[in-house]
């Protein structure tokens, strides 16, 4: 399987390490639990698309969220998870 | 001898046993040759491929090992026969048909070690108990130590396992040898092997006859087992499921149970439900058949790698996880390549031989590592899941405790702990202590 | 206080030998480690604005490379790691100043330098490395952070014909060595004494 | 030897200037290169090649490809031996030795054939319907005979000694199959000047083509290839499976033909090749027919047939009866005849008869019947001849060979690896590949082009025709599976086993969902096929783990002191990645007595430690502070520059995730420590947290724990040592206190000195560029210090009661550990909201205590249990041991553990268990910090 790093190029997964969903975002201190409960454990984890992150470790070593389609492995499209999604 | 039909006691004159009996259904080595001088003409349907009635007390989604064992003992030990379980495709066609058949309780939490050690004991007597003999065989399940870490860590879970009354014992790295002598104990070998923790009543079991087996006993008690069945949505009423929307139509019933694992998010999710679950693929492989030459189950502590020989002649091992999220059972090449990279390390006579199959399963991975098994925010709904890659060795006494959940509607002590709110409360069990990071269990 | 001075050491002392590994007669792989190298590892904590490029180039004499790519200066390279981070490398010490803007970090006991040529050079790498490093795809000057077998490490294809230049990590240089040695094996190849 | 009793002048694939001995079961045989060792056994008139798996009935040659369900045989090398081999795929060598497989004592006089006599006892699914009793551990016993008949081939258990190897390869076009179809999509391809690899897996392109009287045409086609550098031709290489990302992985037999293999070369090659576009063209496979001793050796493939008289001119029998329901096989009869070979009849299943074909035959006199049928073959040491049916007539037909075709069914396999599921065409009757993603396109046959329309299989053929070949599932077992109710055709496959063997059912599957479908009253297409799995055809495990194996299957770390303690008594023991040194052994010294005097020296005096495998970080940028601050539990905003602090970093699910020393360099830069397991972990941790959590903070993270070689010197008189190298106003403890950075020069090298204890003695870790760091251990060694190795330094934790590994189990919480106090309540940081869960400040929840030994004499082992009672019935575990040594202070063993309720238990005595070991000792419950609690040894 190939991932695309906006840096490298595609690359072979085998070069990165998941680091599952992209989708998180950190709550606020003073969030409710189940706010934070929902971050820590819970995934929508629905058959298709989804967005998740890659950190190229053995490359750029940039954490990269990448469009992927978990039925059928096909990849979408990627980007910095350090940018916001308006900017890729 | 070669006659199965045995009673030891009172208790194995269970509903299934006396109605096959008097059908004549009973399987035994006398029936098998009196069908032979018939050219076995006279052997009945394994079970009746039934058309799903209108309502039921209880539906069990899911006709893995899982479902059908818990619908299994709901006829046979709650009474309840109004049961069906619905496949959406064809029965023990999910993880119960894909998986490296290991059968062990030697886990180090006592929540786990004492769950397991139940379903090891109830798939000692379970060919004679379904009458169909899932080849349940005590071989031995050996986990190599490679370091002293390791042989702390494993004489530690042999200790917890030995006071819980669980068999384990502690073998040294000639002791190891003695039992597999073809490993490399040579210098050579990156990773020196220490010693192992061995559970002698551990082993391996014919997948598919798990499922049949089951599947067999609960039709002779009355349940539905409902083929090519998918169910696309549940009909709530009042908080509460009034039924389930299937290909087949609209099905009611008084109380639900999931055991879809591999697929528990999503429908899960039909009911309105988020689960800490991510579904991830495993691959396992299967080698030609080969004269047996091993016959332990043996698990390498460095490098994720186990291993055993089938009664075909298969050597059947498997690795880690894929590492990502996937729905499709189908893995890629690097799992592939670390996989045989440390078969022929731990083998290094494995070389000439040949991988014949590989495939792929779809694991409920979840956020301690530990399953799921009890009540949800939904009153009448159960769910049974999040097996991540142990599914297999739990299917009888995952039937048993979620037959008793959904029956009495609170969970026996066994799967108490396995509740959903446990990532709430924190009280998690998570034997390998990797965190919230399904992939890493 | 006695009156001492510390010596720096390749992590292949003793290793360093010359050896010539022949096939058929061939020799078509050359394993050199490059020692000792200075490496630093050049952050910006932001896109680079004029004044950093200015910067960038006081201390090494060159324009920060784009993705994929490395750049030769008078004994300097500079080789693109990451958004805003770059490898540096000279035979001898150079001195660039952290600012508000940049992150510097002196990783020359960090890497180990290898300089993998010979006919044959690319075919050992690729035993590796699934990057395509066909002439036409990764040509002179081209360079990538990347895993070669169980290592990282990053590839430079030097202008020198068959040519690559290899960082990898210190601690692995000795397996990252003998993976080399093996790989090239069946082709013939000689290890350079330095 | 034998002559070649049944080689013919035709066969352009051979060479008859060179001749080539081989052995079969001993028995030597002459063949020409250019043979495999199927046609070259087919010219010697050798038709028994194998037994089947279950029955043990006698198989020859059924297919003359990588299909061939029967003749799989052991090839035995120097180096290792090669089971399961098929005769087909084999290329014959000079001196090449084969045998037989399993058949006992011999493959003519088999004892397993009993089992063909007892087959009406042992139908598909025997064993599910009995050995269930008496007890509940009888199947071990029958398992036990069970297994004596297991398996096929027997495998070596001496280690190979070949070697594999593995290459990543880049094509615009990558192309499966140099048959006419891959031929022409290569020369199109190359012509543009694409990067083009054409794959096949026989000794050189052509496919079916070199099976033709006349193929002069190819020579030329392979010739202008060959001419293209663009393009790679890959031979005896086998594409067995696709992958993501357009990924093709292929193995090739790079040495597997020759006579002698060179073990310092691979004997075969694993090819990952990443293609911008893959074409399949593998061509089509022949699906023999039903009827009663189809399995026979004599009837085979009439494609197989025909193939091997044109390729190699080996004879399959000197007068053949044709058995057919499509056209196809008609051209195996006019290639008989033009060879000189006698055709008996052709017997076609079908009503209406190719008008021309049936002509030609009719003039070169050979009969043609239609609506034929076999009723049986006859057999006895060699086929005798066929008994069949048609229209009106009846009657025995005299051949040594029976050449079937039941039509011709696309190789779907790589099709079908990517998800899809392989599509029925009604019209034809026949599966054509899967939808599959971009980029992948079918050609030739396998886009069913030039397919002949096959009549279908009949619905109700002889019970005892086999189905599978080398499972033995026979119509009579289809049957009894759907009477059963296994009716799904991947209940079928397990129920029957069929296409479960080594062929993966290339020539079973067809018939078996055909009958399935007949049975079921459903369409072929709605039965459904079941799936192909990777790898098409059994790929070595060698090849797949390639050079990374032995040595190899991991890196090896190295400190810069590695030789050093190699060299100098080091015993050395693995510690993931790393390799390090337990403990010095001095002469007549063992490890314990070691480890003893080496924790002595440093709490007497001054020892040196190795700690180069701890994790470097550092952190810069304006928001470093700041990041850091949210990073650790412990604080970090009041560290002083130049001064070092103890920290513990959660997960964020509250657990500890590590601890390490967090040092200040300059304001916006900080140097910090990680234990060695955890430092990759720690490292991605905080990039993750840097670039997803907080990506507007302005911060660099980078690893430097290859730049820094750390030697802890510990002891009190380390100051003296580390004075007499570098002054003694720069170790000054005023200017230097504890715990604190400097940085100071050493030799001409700046070191970063970390005043920090593991020890609890005054210590120092020096952090010197690894370059210089050899050089740095050579000077404090003679300046008289000597090393301490890990079981030294474990002793000097546990006394102190420091957690390590075995602490940090990624269970415990700050609290557990008795660093609660160590959190700030009074800011935001990774982990804190999840640590206020019930489960995680539960008072019961094991904590850190230390353990003595009632007798001080008895040995606590780690890994033991903690119970109140030392009673056998009904123990309470209560928590375990963690961390065990025996003390150099205290003269007696001493142990850290985890208990639940500790805060009531102190002092109690409970029971340490290790029944592994059948071993209870009573240990007293004390404080974790068994020496110096108040810390005044630091300042010693």
């Amino acid at each position: 399987m190939l991932i695309p790093c906006p840096h490298c190029g595609l690359r072979d997964h085998a070069e990165f390490a998941y680091s599952g969903d992209a989708g998180l975002k950190r709550p606020a201190p003073d969030a409710n639990d189940e706010a934070w409960f929902d971050y820590v454990y819970q995934r929508n984890n629905t058959p298709g698309e989804h967005v998740e992150l890659w950190h190229h470790i053995y490359g750029c070593r940039q954490y990269i969220a990448v469009t992927r389609n978990m039925r059928s492995h096909d990849v979408r499209g990627s980007r910095f998870a350090a940018t916001p999604e308006a900017e890729s | 001898m070669l006659v199965s039909i045995k009673i030891r006691n009172i208790n194995d004159l269970t509903p299934s046993f006396c109605y096959n009996l008097i059908m004549g259904r009973q399987y035994s080595a006398f029936r098998l040759f009196r069908e032979a001088l018939n050219g076995q003409q006279g052997w009945p349907l394994a079970w009746a491929d039934a058309a799903p009635k209108k309502s039921y007390d209880i539906i069990i989604i899911g006709g893995g090992g899982h479902g059908l064992a818990t619908a299994y003992y709901l006829a046979k030990l709650h009474g309840v026969r109004n049961v069906a379980v619905l496949e959406k495709g064809w029965i023990g066609g999910g993880n119960t048909g894909r998986n490296t058949t290991i059968i062990r309780s030697n886990y180090l939490l006592p929540e786990n070690a004492l769950f397991y050690e139940h379903c090891l004991k109830l798939w000692e007597d379970l060919s004679l108990d379904l009458n169909f003999n899932v080849m349940f065989s005590q071989r031995g399940v050996l986990n190599l130590a490679n370091s002293d870490a390791q042989m702390d860590a494993y004489a530690r879970r042999g200790n917890a396992m030995r006071l819980s009354g669980i068999d384990s014992e502690l073998l040294e790295r000639d002791q190891v040898r003695r039992m597999v002598p073809h490993m490399d104990f040579s210098d050579r070998s990156r990773f020196p092997i220490y010693g192992g923790l061995l559970q002698r009543r551990g082993g391996t079991a014919r997948h598919d006859a798990v499922a049949w087996g089951y599947a067999r006993a609960a039709s002779a008690l009355g349940v539905d087992i409902v083929q090519n069945c998918e169910v696309t949505g549940f009909r709530m009423a009042g908080g509460r499921v009034a039924g389930v929307e299937t290909s087949r139509g609209f099905i009611g019933a008084e109380r639900v149970g999931i055991a879809v694992a591999g697929h528990t998010s999503h429908v899960a999710a039909m009911a309105g439900l988020k689960l800490p679950v991510e579904s991830h693929v495993l691959q396992a492989f299967v080698s030609e058949a080969l004269k047996p030459f091993l016959d332990t189950v043996v698990t390498f502590g460095a490098g994720h790698f186990y291993i055993s020989q089938s009664d075909k002649g298969g050597l059947v091992f498997g690795g880690d996880l894929d590492f990502y999220n996937s729905y499709a059972s189908r893995g890629n090449m690097p799992i592939v390549e670390d996989v045989a990279s440390a078969a022929m390390s731990l083998f290094p006579s494995l070389g000439p031989l040949r991988l014949l199959r590989s495939w792929g399963g779809v694991m409920d991975m979840t956020m301690d590592g530990s399953p799921i098994i009890g009540l949800t925010p939904v009153d009448n709904f159960y769910i049974n899941g999040g097996w991540c890659y142990g599914g297999f060795k739990a299917t009888p006494g995952s039937g048993w405790v979620f037959a008793h959940t959904i029956a009495t509607g609170a969970p026996h002590a066994l799967n108490a702990p396995f509740s959903l709110d446990r990532f709430k409360t924190g009280r998690l069990i998570d034997d390998k202590g990797a965190g919230p990071y399904p992939w890493l269990h | 206080m006695s009156d001492f001075r510390l010596t720096a050491e390749s992590c292949l002392a003793g290793r360093r030998v010359a050896r010539t590994f022949e096939r058929a007669g061939k020799v078509q792989v050359r394993i050199e480690e490059r020692f000792p190298v200075f490496v630093l590892e050049v952050a910006a904590f932001g896109a680079l604005q004029s004044q950093d490029i200015q910067h960038f180039e006081a201390a090494t004499g060159v324009t920060p490379p784009a993705a994929g790519n490395a750049v030769h200066g008078r004994n300097v390279g500079v080789a693109a790691l990451g958004p805003n981070r770059w490898a540096i490398i000279a035979p001898s010490e150079l001195s660039f100043t952290p600012n508000d803007n940049f992150a510097v970090t002196d990783l020359g006991s960090a890497r180990t330098c290898f300089i993998i040529s010979g006919t044959k050079a690319a075919i050992v790498l690729a035993k590796g490395t699934s990057i395509d490093l066909h002439p036409s795809v990764f040509p002179a000057g081209s360079a990538a952070a990347t895993r070669i077998s169980h290592f990282s490490a990053l590839i430079w294809q030097l202008d020198m014909e068959d040519g690559f230049l290899i960082l990898t990590p210190r601690s692995y240089a000795h397996s990252f060595y003998d993976w080399l040695v093996l790989a090239a094996s069946e082709f013939g190849g000689e290890t350079q004494a330095l | 030897m034998n002559g070649q009793g049944f080689r013919q002048a035709d066969g352009q694939a051979i060479n008859r200037d060179k001749p080539l001995r081989f052995w079969f079961d001993g028995k030597c045989y002459e063949g020409f290169a250019g043979d495999t060792l199927a046609s070259a056994l087919m010219a010697n008139g050798v038709r028994l090649l194998g037994r089947s798996f279950k029955y043990h009935r006698p198989r020859g040659l059924m297919t003359i490809g990588a299909d061939e369900p029967n003749a799989l045989i052991t090839v035995k090398r120097p180096g290792f031996s090669e089971p399961n081999t098929r005769a087909t795929m084999v290329d014959l060598y000079d001196g090449l030795k084969a045998t037989s497989q399993n058949a006992w004592p011999s493959l003519r006089f088999d004892v397993g054939a009993v089992s063909n006599a007892v087959s009406p006892f042992i139908p598909a699914g025997f064993y599910y319907k009995t050995f269930m009793g008496p007890t509940r551990h009888a199947w071990m016993f029958y398992e036990a005979l069970i297994r004596r008949a297991a398996g096929l081939g027997r495998a070596s258990r001496k280690p190979d000694a070949s070697r594999y190897s593995k290459t990543n390869a880049h094509a615009d076009v990558a192309i499966v199959g140099a048959g006419e179809a891959g031929l022409n999509e290569a020369l199109a391809a190359g012509k543009t000047g694409a990067r083009v690899i054409l794959i096949d897996e026989a000794m050189q392109p052509g496919g079916w083509l070199l099976r033709e009287r006349a193929s002069g045409a190819i020579q030329m086609m392979i010739e202008a290839l060959h001419g293209m550098p663009n393009v790679t031709i890959l031979s005896r290489t086998t594409a067995f499976g696709l992958y993501d990302g357009l990924q093709m992985a292929a193995v090739e037999r790079v040495q597997d033909h020759l006579p002698q293999i060179d073990l310092a070369a691979p004997r075969q090659r694993l090819w990952l090749i990443r293609a911008k576009r893959i074409v399949l063209a593998a061509g089509a496979i022949e699906q023999p027919l039903l009827f009663e001793g189809n399995d026979k050796p004599g009837v085979m493939l009439a494609g197989a047939a025909r193939g091997y008289l044109n390729q190699h001119g080996a004879v399959p029998g000197r007068c053949a009866v044709i058995f057919t329901n499509n056209d196809s096989a008609y051209q195996t009869a006019f290639d008989f005849i033009a060879a000189g070979l006698k055709i008996s009849s052709i017997l076609d299943t079908r009503a209406d008869l190719p008008e021309q074909l049936a002509a030609q035959a009719r003039a070169l006199g050979v009969s043609v019947v239609a609506q034929s049928a076999i009723d049986r073959v006859e057999y006895s040491r060699g086929l005798r001849g066929v008994h069949f049916h048609a229209r009106g007539v009846a009657g025995k037909l005299e051949c040594d060979v029976l050449a079937m075709s039941g039509g011709w069914a696309p190789a779907v396999h790589l099709s079908t690896h990517l998800g899809g599921r392989p599509v029925f065409d009604d019209a034809r009757g026949l599966f054509l590949p899967a939808r599959m993603p971009d980029g992948i396109t079918c050609a030739g046959c396998m886009a069913g082009k030039g397919l002949p329309a096959a009549e279908p299989t009949p619905s109700s053929p002889s019970m005892r025709a086999f189905v599978d070949f080398q499972n033995d599932v026979t119509v009579k077992d289809v049957k009894l599976a759907h009477r059963e109710g296994y009716r799904s055709v991947e209940h079928l496959k397990r129920y029957t086993t069929l296409g479960m063997g080594t062929d993966q059912g290339k020539t079973a599957n067809i018939a078996g969902l055909s009958l399935m479908a007949g049975l079921t009253g459903q369409s072929i297409a709605a039965t459904g096929t079941t799936t192909f799995r990777p790898p098409y055809t059994p790929v070595s495990i060698g090849a797949l783990g390639g050079m990374e194996t032995g040595e190899h299957l991991r890196p090896i770390r190295r400190t810069p002191m590695q030789d050093w303690h190699e060299a100098n008594g080091g015993l050395m023991a693995v510690s993931g990645l790393w390799i390090r040194p337990k403990a010095y052994l001095k002469p007549g010294e063992d490890v314990i007595a070691a480890q003893i005097r080496e924790a002595r020296m440093v709490r007497q005096g001054v020892g040196i430690v190795d700690a180069s495998t701890l994790g470097k970080i550092e952190v810069q940028g304006p928001d470093a502070t700041e990041f850091l601050d949210r990073i650790y539990c412990s604080p970090v905003k009041s560290l002083k520059i130049g001064r070092a602090r103890y920290g513990v970093m959660l997960r964020e699910d509250g657990f500890v995730m590590d601890d390490g020393t967090l040092a200040r360099l300059a304001p916006n830069h900080y140097y910090l420590t990680t234990t060695t397991a955890q430092a990759a972990k720690v490292l991605a941790h905080m990039e993750y947290h840097a670039q997803v959590t907080w990506p507007e903070l302005r911060v660099s993270i980078i690893s430097v724990s290859d730049q820094f070689a750390a030697i802890a010197v510990a002891g009190p008189q380390s100051r003296a040592l580390l004075a007499g190298l570098a002054g003694a106003e720069a170790f000054d403890d005023a200017g230097f206190p504890y715990p604190s950075l400097k940085i100071i020069t050493f030799g001409g090298v700046n070191v970063r000195v970390l005043r920090a204890s593991y020890s609890g003695e005054r210590a120092y870790e020096l952090h010197a560029p690894a370059a210089y760091a050899m050089s740095l251990w050579k000077a404090l060694l003679d300046a008289g210090a000597q090393p301490y190795g890990l079981e030294a330094m474990a002793i000097l934790r546990i006394e102190k009661g420091h957690v390590a590994g075995a602490e940090l189990d990624g269970r415990t919480t700050p609290a557990d550990l008795g660093l609660a106090k160590l959190v700030r309540a009074d800011k935001e940081f990774i982990g804190r909201r999840m640590l206020q869960r019930p489960g995680l400040s539960d008072p019961s929840r094991p904590s850190l205590v230390g353990l003595v030994p009632v007798d001080e004499a008895s040995r606590i082992r780690s890994g033991a249990q903690i119970t109140l009672t030392d009673d056998e019935k009904q123990p309470v575990m209560i928590g375990h041991v963690t961390s065990v040594c025996f003390s150099s202070v205290m003269g007696h063993p001493i142990a850290l553990a985890l208990i639940a309720n500790a805060s009531d238990m102190h002092q109690k005595i409970v029971f340490a268990r290790y029944p592994l070991r059948n071993e209870t000792v009573a240990v007293r419950i004390v404080p974790p910090v068994f020496y110096d609690p108040e810390g005044a040894r630091l300042h010693v």
